[in-house]
C-alpha cells in the first residue's frame, strides 16, 4: 500500500490546506464556518453510532467500552511519566497536555473512517462508541494529575492550599458540548425509527465526506499556522508530538485485536482513537481546570503535531501495522 | 444630559465566558455588552477555530466604584492563573435614564 | 397515539438542545449559524410552497388566504382582551405580545410538517400558503392597538401627540426580511419549470430534514437560555404563552376542519399557525413601531414558552384533537 | 500628526441600524465603524440568534460639535422609546489625512 | 430565445436579492455567510474541473489555456485604453479597475453553466481550466500598469522613486486564496479515484445548484447596496461597467467559436469569461498592489454594474449571439 | 496595582491584516486582539461580504514609546496609499502581570 493509500479527497484537502500556508497563501475561512463544520460532524457521527449500536452485539458494545475506559486511563499515564521523565517539563503542563492523548480527535477518526470507506475495507462500528466514551476519562487524570501537582507545589511553597473544585470540574467535563452532543446523537439514532433516520440520511450521510473535506482544509491551514510555534514550543514537546502517537495507536492496535477481536477496519480505527489527541473537548476543560497550564504547548502539540502526524502518516502506518498484526 | 463612567473591557478565552459572567452576577451587574475576538498573547495564538482556541471580549460601562469592586473578583481568578486580560478607560455616558440608576 | 409520536430525530434535537443548557454544557452555536439555518429554511418551504401552489385549486387556495387573514386579525384581538383583563398588562406590551401570536413561528410549522412526514400521513399544502399570509395582520393589528395605546396615553398626559409613522411602519411590515424572502421563494417555485427545480431539490428539500434538526437544537438551547427569564416575566405572562396556543390552536382547527374541509394533516398544519407565535417577523416590526413594549417580555413568551409548548405538546395534542374532531 | 476627536459608541438592536444610519445620513456623517455585538441589558438577553435578539455597536471618530449634534439626535430617539445605549470617550487621530477634513 | 430562459432559479434568486433592497427590505445575510458560501462554490466547480481535466483532450486542453492567458493580458489592455481616453480616468484607478475584467467572476460563470445545464445545452469543460487561469494574468497585467503610472507620476513630480516591491506583489498574485483553492481542487478532483470522487458529489454536486441559488440572492442584495455608489463612481464608469462585458464577450465568443471551435455552450462560457469582471481574487490584488486606486470604484463596477448586467442580459444575449454566430 | 497605557485601534482592510501584523512582530509587538468589522469611508462600502469588502479592527495596549513607534510604521504605509485608520485613548491597564512587562 502505496501513496495511492493518501491520495483520498479528505486527506488531500488536509494536505492543500497545509500547502496553503505554507506558500503564505492568504485563504482564510470565515468566522465560526470551521466550529459549524465540527458541530455537523459530531452530529453525524453519533447519529451514525447509534443507528449502529441498535444493532450491536451487547457483549461486545460492554467489553468495547470497557477498553475504551482503560485506554482512556492509561495513556495519558504513560504520558504523564514520559513528559516527566528528568523534570523536562513541569507537573501542571505535563498533566495538562497528557491528558490530550487519553481522549480522541474527532477529525482524525473521521479522516480514518474516510479512508476505510474509500478503499472499500469493512469495520466494526463499536469504534464510534469507545470514541464517545473516551473523551471523559482522559479529562479526570488530567485533572488529577493537576491536582496532586498543584498540592505538592503548595507543601513545597508552605502558601496557603486551594482547594481544587472538583465538583464543578467533573460538572465541566461531562457536560462538554462535544460530549453532549455526541451522546445526544447517539441516543437520537439509537431511538428514532429507520424511517425517520432515512429522512436525516441525506443530510447526515451522504453529504458528509464532502464536509469532512472542507473541515479537513480548514484544519489543514490551522495546523500549520501552528506550526509556527515549534521554537516556542520546544524539541522535547514537539518529539513527545509524535512518540506518543506511535505508542497510543500501538496499544490501539493491540487492544483491538488482540482483546476485542477486531478485523483489519475496526482495528485501524482503534488504533487511531489511542493515537489521536482531542483538540475539542479537552483543551476547554484544561483551560478552566489546570489554568496554571500554557494552552499554547497543548494546543500546538494537538493541532500543529500529533493531528497532521496521524492524517498524513499515522493512518496509512497503522493500517499497514493492522494487517500486519492481524496476520 | 451625561455623566462619567468607566468603560471597563475584559478579553477572556471563550471558555471563561461563563466564569466571568458569574462574577458579574456575583456583584449584581446585568448590563453588559459582549462579543468574539481573535488575538495573540502569552497564552499562544488564539486563531477562533473551536471554542477553546477563541477570546471574548466584554465591555461595561460601570460606575468607578463598582468597577474596582470587578477589577477586584477578576484579580483573585487571575492569581489562580486565569488569563484575563482587563484595562479600562474613562467614558462619558449619553444614555440619559443610564445615567439615574447605579451599575 | 402514545411517546411514540414525537420520538422523530426534529423533536428530539429540540429535547437535546433544552436538556444541554438545563445542564449547563457549555454546547454553543457559532454565532451566525442559526441565522442562516432560518434563511435556508424559509426559502426551502418557500420553494416547496410555491411548487404546490402552481398545482393548488384556485377556488380552495383563495378561500385558505382569506381564513388565514381573518386568524391574524382574529388571535391578537382576543390575546389582546386576555392581557387587558383587569390590566394585568399594560398597553403597550399587550399589542406587541399579542401581535406575536397572530403571526406565525416557522420552526414549529416546519416541525409538524416534520412530524407528519415521518408518522407518514397525508397534508394539503393550503397552509403553507396561508403561513405566508398571516405573517403581516398580526402586524398591522399590533400596530394599530398600540397606536391607540399611544393616543389615550398621551391624552391622559395631555403632553403633545406624537403621531404613529404609519407609512414607515407598514413598509416595514411588508418588507420584513422573513416574508420578502417566504414570497420570493413562493414565486420562485412557481414561475421555475419543474426540470428547473428539480435541479435545486437535493439541497432545497432531501437535507431538508437534517437541517431542520440542527436548527431545532439550537433552537432547544435558546428556548433553555430563555426560560431564565421566566421570573422577570412574571406568572400572568407564562400561563398566557401557554393558554394563548391552546385558543389559537383550537381556532385553527376549526377553520381547517369545518370551514376548509382539509384532513387530518392539514387540520394539524392550521391549528400550529393558530397555536405558533412569531420570533422572526414580528419582533423586528414591533421593535420598530412599538419601542415602548419590553422586547425581554415578547421573545421569552414566544421562544422561551409558547415555542417550546408547541413542540413538545401542542403538535400531538392538537393531531389527536384533530383525529376526534374530524371523527 | 495628530488631532484630538471624540470616539463615540452606540449600541443598539439589529432592527434600529438603519433607523441610526439614517440619523449619520442627516448629519452628514458619511464615516463609520459598525459590527454585530451580543448583550444583556433593561430589555433582556440579546444572544444573536435572530435580528430581533442582535446589537449592533457603531464606532464613530468625530469632533465634539459633530458629536453632540449626533448625541441630541439619538436622544430624540430613546425619548420615543428606543433604547440606544451611547457613550463618549476622548481619542486621538493618527490618520493625517484624517485630521484635515471635518466630520 | 425569451424572457424563459432567465426564468431559472439561479437567476429568480438574483433578482429577488436585489428586489429586496430596491424595496428597502431589511433581508440580510449573516457575516459569513457569503465567503462560506463562495468558497464552496470554488471548490465544487474546482472539482468538476478537474474530474473533467482527466479525460480532457490534451491538445485541445493546452490551446485552451494559452488563448486564456491572451484574452487575460488583452481584455485589460483595451479597457486601460478605453479608460485613459481623453484622460478620463487618472492612470491608477484605470489600471486597477480594467485588471478586474481581465479577470472572472466565479459567479457570474456559475451562473451561465446554472443556465446551460437547466436548459439541457451540452458544453466543453475547458472553459473550466480557462477560468482557473484567467484569474492571474489580469492581476499582472494591473500591476504592470499601476507601475508604469506610478514612475510617470514620481517623474513628473520629481520625488523619489518608489519601487514597485514585484517580488512581494507576484507572491501575493499567484497565492490568492482563490487561485489557490480552484487550483488546489482542481488537482485534487484530477488525481483522486473516480470511486473516491464519488463519495464526495453529493456535496459538491447534487446540492451545488441550490448553493448557488442561495450564493445569487445575497449577491443581488450586494449588488443592489452598490448600486447606490453610482452618483459618486460617475456616469463614465457606469457605462464603462456596460460596454466593457459587451467587448469582453464579444472577443471571448470569436476566440471560442472561432479558434478553439466550441459549440454554443462552450462558447457562451468563454464569453462570460471575457465579459465579466473579478469580484473576489482581483481586488485584494488591487487593494494590496495599486493602494492609490479607490477600491470604491472598482467594487462598485464589478459588483454593481457588470455582474448584475452580465447575469440578467449577458448571459441571453451572449447565449442567442453565440447561436447566431456559430450558425 | 494597575498602571496607564495607550489601547490603540487600527481599522484596516481584511487585504491588509498580514501587512500590519508584520509591523508588529518588525516592532516585536507580540499580543493584540484583533476582530472583523464593518465600515464606510472615503474607500466606500465595506459590507464584509468578500475579503476585499472586509474591514480588521486591530486593538494594542501599549506603552506611549512603543505606541509612537508603530504610529510612525503604519504612516509610511498610509503615506503610500493604504488606508489605516488609527486612533488612540488613553487606557488602565489591571492585569498585574501586563504592567510588568514593556511592550
Ligand atoms: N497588549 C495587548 N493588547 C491587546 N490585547 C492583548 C494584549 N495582551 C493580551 N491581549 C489579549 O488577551 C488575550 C490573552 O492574553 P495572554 O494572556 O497574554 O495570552 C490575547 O489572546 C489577546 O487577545
Ligand atoms: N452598562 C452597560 N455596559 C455595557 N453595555 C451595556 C450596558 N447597558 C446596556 N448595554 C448594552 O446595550 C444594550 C441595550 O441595553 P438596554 O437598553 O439596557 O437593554 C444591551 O443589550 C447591551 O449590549
Ligand atoms: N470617522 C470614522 N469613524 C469611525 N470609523 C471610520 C471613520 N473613518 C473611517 N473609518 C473606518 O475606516 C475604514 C477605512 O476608512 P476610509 O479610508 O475612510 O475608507 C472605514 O471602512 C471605516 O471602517
Ligand atoms: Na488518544
Ligand atoms: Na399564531
Ligand atoms: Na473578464
Amino acid at each position: 500500500m502505496g501513496l495511492d493509500a493518501i491520495l483520498i479527497p479528505a486527506i488531500l484537502f488536509f494536505a492543500l490546506g497545509v500547502f496553503a500556508k505554507v506558500i503564505k497563501s492568504d485563504l482564510k475561512f470565515p468566522e465560526g464556518l470551521s466550529k459549524g463544520l465540527s458541530l455537523y460532524l459530531l452530529i453525524a457521527i453519533g447519529l451514525k453510532g447509534g443507528a449502529e449500536l441498535a444493532n450491536a452485539e451487547l457483549g461486545l458494545a460492554i467489553k468495547s467500552i470497557m477498553w475504551a475506559i482503560v485506554l482512556g486511563f492509561l495513556t495519558p499515564i504513560i504520558g504523564y511519566m514520559i513528559l516527566r521523565f528528568r523534570d523536562k517539563i513541569d507537573r501542571m503542563n505535563a498533566a495538562a497536555i497528557t491528558a490530550h492523548y487519553g481522549s480522541v480527535s474527532a477529525g482524525t477518526f473521521l479522516t480514518a473512517i474516510a479512508f476505510l470507506d474509500v478503499s472499500g475495507i469493512e469495520y466494526e462500528t463499536y469504534p464510534i462508541i469507545m470514541m464517545v466514551v473516551m473523551e471523559t476519562p482522559a479529562i479526570i487524570i488530567g485533572l488529577l494529575l493537576a491536582a496532586l501537582a498543584r498540592k505538592q507545589l503548595q507543601q513545597q511553597e508552605a502558601g496557603e492550599t486551594v482547594a481544587t473544585p472538583w465538583k464543578s470540574l467533573l460538572h465541566e467535563a461531562l457536560t462538554n458540548g462535544s460530549v453532549v452532543l455526541l451522546i445526544g446523537a447517539m441516543v437520537i439514532g439509537a431511538i428514532s425509527s429507520p424511517e425517520a433516520m432515512e429522512k436525516v440520511y441525506p443530510f447526515s450521510h451522504e453529504i458528509f465526506m464532502g464536509v469532512l473535506c472542507l473541515f479537513l482544509l480548514d484544519l489543514g491551514m490551522e495546523a500549520a499556522r501552528r506550526m509556527k510555534a515549534f521554537k516556542e514550543v520546544g524539541v522535547t514537546l514537539v518529539a513527545f508530538g509524535i512518540i506518543m502517537p506511535l505508542i497510543g495507536g500501538t496499544i490501539g492496535m493491540v487492544v483491538a485485536a488482540s482483546f476485542l477481536g477486531f478485523g483489519v477496519g475496526g482495528t485501524l480505527l482503534v488504533a487511531i482513537l489511542g493515537a489521536s489527541a482531542s483538540y475539542i473537548a479537552v483543551p476547554p476543560a484544561m483551560r478552566m481546570g489546570v489554568p496554571e497550564a500554557n494552552p499554547s504547548y497543548y494546543l500546538t502539540l494537538a493541532l500543529g503535531v500529533t493531528f497532521p502526524f496521524n492524517v498524513l502518516v499515522g493512518i496509512p502506518l497503522f493500517y499497514n501495522l493492522s494487517i500486519w498484526y492481524i496476520g | 444630559m451625561s455623566c462619567e463612567q468607566r468603560l471597563i473591557q475584559i478579553i477572556t478565552s471563550n471558555i471563561l465566558e461563563n466564569r466571568v459572567k458569574k462574577l458579574f452576577k456575583k456583584l449584581g451587574i446585568k448590563s453588559f455588552t459582549s462579543f468574539g475576538v481573535n488575538g495573540e498573547g502569552d497564552t499562544g495564538l488564539q486563531s477562533g477555530h473551536f471554542d477553546a482556541d477563541s477570546n471574548v471580549l466584554f465591555m461595561l460601562l460601570l460606575s468607578e466604584e463598582k468597577m474596582l469592586e470587578l477589577v477586584e473578583e477578576l484579580n483573585k481568578d487571575i492569581q489562580k492563573g486565569y488569563h484575563h486580560f482587563v484595562f479600562s478607560l474613562n467614558a462619558q455616558m449619553h444614555t440619559p435614564y443610564k445615567c439615574k440608576s447605579e451599575v
